[in-house]
């Protein structure tokens, strides 16, 4: 099952590939078909999924579900024993939620892509592949499958980026790419790392199986991570610095302030579609990676750091909202929001309470829906009138009424009006936050308070671009040329956007929907960090 | 009595003469000549060493068809110059470098 | 059994009264351009109706209480559910019936309006958003319609969105909600991080979780967690803050004038009658968790904003900000009734506030309506908000007189109005609260006394310049002529003007006790004083007719003293205490400035580090370029150019000359001549 | 040095001369004449080799065939081949270096091994000194062409009928065009 929708894509962009290119306006109902088979099969896997505590997962490889374990590589390695990668696959309630995410913003995306129109069949290929990558990142649970499709969704990115983006699109590409590869050549390090501190109880072999890192007792005895050995590196705890490198390679997914200028740049260069994955999927990989990798290996480094992530998490929301404050370019502006929201997360994770967690992986389905969303509609002005411009627009809602009937609403669900998935994973967020002095003592309650002056700032800056883009009497820098370009909202567009409302509203009136789904998991989760 | 191997010099001279011509000769019926050169020079050769097989006759017989063949040739190779001529407007060989990529 | 049955069918009902509205406001968006006036109508009529049903099913009976899950957090599990006591059964009656009033309003008075489907759509929301805030039953389903509400504001103030004020107004009013949005998020994060449920009933009610938790030696326990007390008065003040900003309190009630720039009828509904006085509610609600140093607060910043709002009423020329700024006046008074304990009067001056408030802006927006028409026809120039060009109305427009004279009369608190029991039992029990403390609380009274009489002056110089004084632009003559406003708008009055007279709420005219109203929530908390019970109302009243009889005297007559526009109180007054200057340098400009120092300092600090180590690992790459190119490369170079010049080299034979390929030919033969027989 | 000798040695310089003279021409006219010359003299050659019959039919087909066919077939040809065929004033370039070069090799080659080789050695030269000398040429090979070579003759009969026809078709006027 897991197998099927991490290579049905894969098979499809074979397929695109040896099509000749006559067909390539066939192309975007392939990649159609296949994100509408794949949201059909997430969905599936939804309703199908088993809520219960025995099924929580986290650290229990029997309490997964949909497992897929196959040996793929055996070498014998002479006296270092047997090297042992399996191909192994399995969902639980931390990243079944991604799995719908990344259909559905999936889809929304090939639907943007419709306004791609060169190099069709390079184009379709490589989404398909990142499309393969994001998947198996999510339902990888060998480290080093984990690894090789982490990578993997870098490639793909690279070009989508530098092909097909904006005026800067190479500088913005190689940024990004350099960016992240910064963070993951030191992760293979703690890889290898990790592969050789710890012991398969079952073969004797060294594994790279992550259920076992998880498990303090499958360490070597005296080997570099163990916890029991408690082994320095240049002065500081070996598993300490681990986590470090481990939490910077994600935390520049996420991204993180200071980390998170490769971020603005990315987004506002690369195509709609791009950027519509790049927001939705992408930041979440690097929350689930803090999550299923970081937390859930290192769970006694994490408590040593809570205080700095939090802070870096509030840092980042209020940090990032200023600068979306000063922003001129509407996609710029999106840009530093994601920031922002994201800070949310971060604190959500490092106040490592129920609600706070919760609240956190709820902000990342929630983001990734919104982000979606606001991409689009910004990529819908640009490839309307090729300007973004916040200045050079006003009125727009006497021009397009639909089109800011849906910037409305996107923009109050992004600024956490209740009723919408943002406000709930926010308010969680929060409230784990502030819980944490009480029940675990990680985090200060003045973080929570801060955190949530993030939330006004970020109606001030929605609000005030409502104001100047949308309000008032229309008034375009391109005058009448622009006025006869700027068409209301088409139906391809209201198909894409209607189901990410869809989502945004249904998450923020029915929490449940997603809650319940991932309780279980999430209290195990909590359970296995804070070490009871 | 002439001996055998003057027949066999003259031969060669003629050849490499009509060798020459090949080689160097701007004009198709030129280099037509010099084939013909090059035939007869083998058809001395036959007929030179013919001489020594009087029964079988296969110098002489071999000359006779070497002529003819070169007969046959040469009306072809002038049916081919004429339509090269046609087609390229010269027949300086080295004009016509279509063999070239 | 039966009992859970009767709970569940109530529980609908009241679903139902709010989810209409929800309804008109789909239905209305989905449907055409220009329509909705009658579902609009039909639905919150019938809201209206089953909310009076529940009036008489709960009004002084046991509160009903249903509950059906929400969702499951950890093992905490979240309930929604209606929550219907007293104070709801009253707000949704009062929210649902004004909201009708308006409705009907609103047909005629924003019959010219394109974009008229908008306006009832977010009425209707917002009738949703206020009905679902005053029946939730827990605080984050309270926050969710708390924030709607702000939302269908916003949606409402901006409803013209096309001027520019007033999209302005629209975000000024939601962001200063935000910051009050943000008070309350904080205090339910307390609460709930506290007592680990967001259940009104469990948490306030009379053996609620607050109540029963201490305050014990800098701490503040409850029956599972603890943390330091201060947090309590956080909480505290949080609750406070998000009721500051609905309640446009002191200082965070910059945004309601502004918020004047929607449609009248908006005005009345929303920001005189019921959203603002969400946050009286709310204050209300959460009663238990205010300690002494939280209501103390409260009865500062309600006195403060109810002198100050009156002050600048009484300098303002604009006919809406005048009322504006005597809703917030109002609306001081309530949060100092709450603040000093008088939970039941101020709920009592919150219904009769709602009524007459209402009626005056009605009333105001009836003038308004009929002078913009008498303008368009005459194709004349000016405001029709200005209060200085108006006058001689009285004749013409006898109904809008009527019930703006009764209106005004409430509010001063004339005998035989409502005001004057709910709003005199504010004041008598502000003197018996004072009577118990001492310092700078005594004073609270007299403020409030003051302010009372700077509230006569104002309306009586609205309603003289309006109605009696002689118009400027335009002859009497033509003033008479203004006719009264259409049937529909004109009927809306008198209804109101009913609910403006004393008996629609007690009949003993001269005491609140006996009103039924406050009976709902009595709640005796201080010492009764009979001495106040009579004088204060006596003196009150004293003043009153003194000050009527000199407001008639300057506006109407002329003479007497003038006030001078140049007097520095009235330009501080008239200014609204430079508060929007104040609030503009304090904190808009230096966030703006330091958002784009943010920006710079991202752009040049952190970014340009980023790039500074990528020339550094740039410059250090070139290096190894250059080693790699000269030394590794060139090697590999070399024999690359090698190839490439024999590859040319050879290329040369290929001339496509037959002579050439011949002499080639030759040469290879020569050469295995040589090879064969000479060497 | 007998009179046998003298003429075929005067034959055999009148050849080449004449040889080199086509060659070395200019003109074309002059040099297909002079071709002509070169074939008498060869067919003289031929004679000194006992082979009356083959001088004759060298006579008959080139003198006869070839030579007329050439000069019909610049003559009957356009005006453009003939103007073309105007003598091009070249001087002495590198591929006629070339050429020469290469000629003289292979002269030198085929002299050399002309030289090396004992001919008198070989043996069907030595034992055909003995059979005696049949006069009757012509007679023979009529006899020898239906008997012993007949499958040459009939395909060299076929082949030239077939270039016969093929230049025939290669010439004609192509009137469709």
């Amino acid at each position: 099952m897991l197998s099927l929708l991490i290579f049905l894509p894969l098979i499809a962009a074979l397929f695109i590939l040896v099509l000749p290119s006559r067909f390539q306006q066939h192309f975007k109902y392939i990649t159609l078909g296949v994100s509408v088979i794949q949201f059909v099969l997430s969905l599936f896997i939804y309703l199908k999924f088993n809520s219960f505590a025995f099924a929580a997962g986290i650290n229990k490889e029997s309490q997964y579900q949909l497992l897929e374990k196959l040996p793929w590589i055996r070498l014998n390695l002479g006296n270092i024993g047997n090297l042992e990668i399996d191909y192994f696959l399995g969902i639980d309630g931390l990243s079944m939620p991604f799995l719908i995410l990344s259909a559905l913003v999936t889809f929304v995306a090939t639907l943007a892509s419709w306004e791609i129109k060169t190099k069709l069949k390079a184009y379709f290929s490589l989404f398909l592949l990142l499309n393969t990558a994001v998947i198996g990142v999510f339902c990888a649970l060998d480290f080093f499958l984990f690894y090789i499709f982490y990578e993997l969704m870098l490639l793909p990115l690279y070009f989508l980026i530098g092909i097909w983006g904006g005026i800067r699109r190479e500088y913005a590409a190689i940024k990004f790419f350099l960016y992240t590869l910064f963070g993951s050549v030191f992760m293979l390090l703690v890889i290898i790392g990790l592969y050789f501190s710890v012991i398969n109880p079952a073969t004797g072999n060294h594994t790279f199986n992550m259920i076992l890192m998880m498990d303090p007792a499958n360490y070597a005895d005296g080997s570099i991570f163990s916890a029991i050995a408690a082994k320095n590196l240049f002065g500081i705890s070996a598993r300490l610095l681990a986590f470090i490198v481990l939490f910077v390679a994600f935390a520049i997914k996420v991204p993180i302030v200071p980390l998170h200028t490769w971020l603005p740049d990315a987004h506002v260069e690369a195509p709609t579609p791009v950027s519509i994955i790049l927001a939705g999927l992408l930041l979440k990989v690097g929350g689930y990676g803090i999550i299923r990798v970081c937390y859930s290996i290192f769970p006694d480094s994490a408590m040593l750091s809570a205080w700095w992530i939090g802070l870096i998490g509030v840092i980042s929301i209020i940090y990032g909202a200023l600068n979306a404050l000063a922003q001129t370019d509407l996609k710029r502006l999106i840009a530093y929001s994601s920031v922002s929201h994201m800070g949310f997360v971060l604190l959500g994770i490092a106040s490592s309470t129920i609600e706070g967690v919760s609240g956190a992986m709820l902000q990342m389905i929630s983001h990734g829906g919104l982000s979606a969303m606001l991409f689009f509609l910004v990529g819908m002005i640009y490839e309307r009138v090729k300007d973004r411009e916040i200045a050079n627009f006003s009125g727009l809602a006497e021009i397009m009424p639909q089109f800011t009937a849906f910037v409305i609403v996107a923009f109050f669900a992004s600024l956490g009006l209740p009723g919408f998935s943002a406000f709930m994973a926010e308010a969680f967020t929060l409230i784990g936050a502030f819980t944490s002095e009480q029940v675990n003592g990680l985090i200060p309650r003045w973080m929570s308070v801060v955190a949530s002056i993030g939330i006004l700032l970020s109606a001030t800056y929605f609000l005030w671009t409502l104001q100047r883009m949308f309000f008032g009497q229309p008034r375009l820098k391109g005058a009448a040329d622009w006025l006869s370009k700027l068409s209301d909202i088409n139906a391809r567009e209201k198909l894409a956007l209607i189901p990410l409302v869809a989502l945004a509203l249904a998450l923020g009136i029915f929490p449940s929907l997603l809650f319940d789904k991932m309780n279980a998991s999430v209290v195990a989760f909590v359970q296995l960090i804070s070490g009871s | 009595m002439i001996p055998l191997s003057h027949f066999l010099i003259i031969s060669a001279c003629l050849f490499c003469i009509g060798l020459y011509a090949v080689l160097t000769k701007k004009n198709a019926i030129q280099i037509l000549i010099g084939i013909e050169f090059m035939i007869n020079a083998a058809v001395l050769n036959f007929v030179a060493f013919g001489k020594f097989d009087k029964v079988n006759g296969g110098g002489q017989l071999f000359a006779l068809f070497a002529i003819v063949l070169a007969a046959a040739g040469v009306a072809v190779a002038l049916a081919i110059i004429l339509n090269v001529y046609k087609h390229f407007k010269t027949i300086d060989p080295s004009k016509i470098n279509k063999l070239k990529d | 059994m039966q009992e859970i049955e009767f709970s569940e069918f109530v529980g609908l009902i009241s679903l139902l009264v709010i989810l209409l509205p929800l309804f008109s406001f789909l239905l209305i968006l989905a449907g055409r351009k220009g329509r909705g006036a009658n579902l609009a109508l039909i639905n919150i009529s019938i809201s209206f109706i089953l909310s009076v049903y529940l009036f008489f099913f709960i009004w002084n009976k046991q509160p009903i209480h249903y509950q059906i899950p929400w969702f499951l957090i950890g093992d905490i599990e979240f309930k929604a559910g209606v929550l219907l006591n007293n104070l709801s059964v009253l707000m949704i009656t009062l929210v649902s019936g004004i909201s009708v009033l308006v409705h009907i309003y609103s047909r005629t008075y924003m019959k010219d309006d394109l974009n008229i489907h908008r306006y009832w759509a977010y009425l209707g929301l917002f009738c949703f958003s206020m009905l679902g805030l005053v029946i939730s039953d827990n605080l984050l389903l309270i926050y969710l319609f708390w924030e709607l509400v702000g939302f269908s504001s916003f949606l409402l103030i901006g409803f013209w969105y096309t001027r520019p004020i007033a999209s302005q107004a629209a975000k000024k009013a939601f962001i200063m909600n935000r910051i009050g949005d943000i008070g309350f998020l904080i205090g339910i994060i307390i609460i709930f991080s506290q007592f680990r449920t967001l259940d009104i009933t469990a948490l306030f009610g009379d053996m609620g979780l607050v109540k029963t938790s201490l305050v014990d030696k800098g701490l503040w326990i409850s029956a599972s967690r603890q943390m330091p007390e201060v947090w309590l008065s956080i909480a505290g003040l949080a609750f406070f803050i998000g009721a500051m900003a609905k309640s446009a309190q002191f200082p965070l009630h910059t945004w309601l004038p502004d918020a004047m720039e929607g449609p009248t009828s908006v005005s009345s509904l929303i920001h005189a009658a019921t959203m603002v006085a969400a946050g009286v509610f709310l204050i209300a609600r959460v009663y238990p968790v205010f300690d002494p140093f939280v209501l103390n607060t409260m009865v500062c910043i309600g006195a403060f904003t109810a002198f100050m709002a009156a002050t600048i009423a009484l300098s303002q020329n604009d006919i809406k900000r005048i009322l504006a700024y005597s809703t917030i006046s109002q609306l001081g008074f309530m949060v100092m009734a709450l603040g000093i304990g008088a939970y039941s009067e101020s709920i009592f001056h919150l219904a009769t506030h709602a009524f007459f408030k209402c009626l005056l802006f009605l009333a105001a927006g009836s003038v308004i309506h009929q002078l913009h028409h008498y303008r368009d026809e005459h194709s004349l120039d000016f405001d029709n908000q200005d209060i200085r060009i108006m006058g001689g109305l009285k004749k013409g427009m006898p109904i809008t007189f009527i019930g703006m004279c009764l209106a005004s009369s409430a509010l001063i608190g004339l005998p035989l109005s409502s005001g004057y029991l709910s709003k005199d039992a504010i004041l008598i029990n502000a003197f018996e609260w004072a009577g118990s403390r001492d310092g700078i609380y005594t004073m609270i009274p007299y403020i409030m006394v003051i302010t009372s009489w700077l509230t006569v002056f104002y309306i009586s110089r609205l309603v003289f310049k309006v109605f009696f004084s002689t118009p400027k632009r335009m002859s009497m003559e033509q003033a008479n002529q203004i006719q009264d406003a259409p049937k529909q708008m004109s009927y809306v009055l008198v209804i109101l003007s009913f609910f403006c007279l004393f008996f629609a709420f007690s009949f003993n005219p001269f005491s609140f006790e006996s009103s039924w109203l406050w009976d709902g929530f009595s709640s005796n908390l201080f010492q009764k004083v009979n001495l106040y019970h009579w004088l204060i109302p006596l003196i009150l009243n004293i003043g009153t007719a003194v000050l009527i009889f000199t407001a008639y005297k300057i506006y109407v007559k002329n003479d007497g003293m003038s006030i001078s526009e140049k007097n520095i109180f009235h330009r501080f007054f008239i200014q609204e205490w430079y508060l929007n200057e104040l609030y503009r340098y304090l904190f808009t400009v230096p966030v703006e400035k330091f958002s784009n120092v943010c920006y710079w300092f991202d752009r040049n600090i952190i970014d340009a580090l980023v790039l500074k180590s990528v020339t550094l690992i740039s410059i250090l790459s070139a290096i190894s370029h250059w080693c790699d190119r000269i030394l590794v490369d060139g090697f590999v170079n070399a024999l690359g150019t090698c190839a490439k010049w024999i590859g040319h080299f050879s290329r040369n034979f290929q001339t496509g000359k037959l002579q050439h390929y011949l002499i080639s030919m030759l040469l290879v033969v020569l050469s295995f001549f040589i090879l064969t027989y000479f060497i | 040095m007998n009179t046998e000798q003298l003429i075929f040695y005067f034959f055999a310089a009148l050849l080449l001369t004449s040889a080199l003279m086509v060659v070395a021409m200019q003109n074309l006219v002059r040099s297909i004449f002079l071709f002509f010359v070169a074939l008498f003299s060869l067919a003289a050659l031929y004679v000194f080799a006992l082979a009356d019959f083959i001088a004759i039919t060298q006579v008959v087909i080139y003198v006869g065939g070839v030579l007329v066919l050439m000069l019909f077939a610049f003559m009957l040809s356009n005006k453009e081949l003939l103007n073309s065929l105007h003598p091009i004033k070249t001087s002495f370039k590198f591929y006629q270096l070339t050429g020469i070069f290469i000629c003289l090799a292979f002269l030198f080659i085929l002299v050399s091994l002309n030289l090396q080789i004992d001919f008198s050695g070989l043996n069907w030269i030595k034992s055909s000194t003995n059979i005696k000398e049949i006069d009757n040429t012509t007679h023979n090979i009529g006899i020898l062409s239906m008997t012993r070579y007949l499958l040459p003759f009939e395909v060299l009969s076929v082949f030239l009928m077939m270039a016969l026809i093929g230049a025939a078709h290669l010439a004609r006027k192509d009137k469709k065009t």
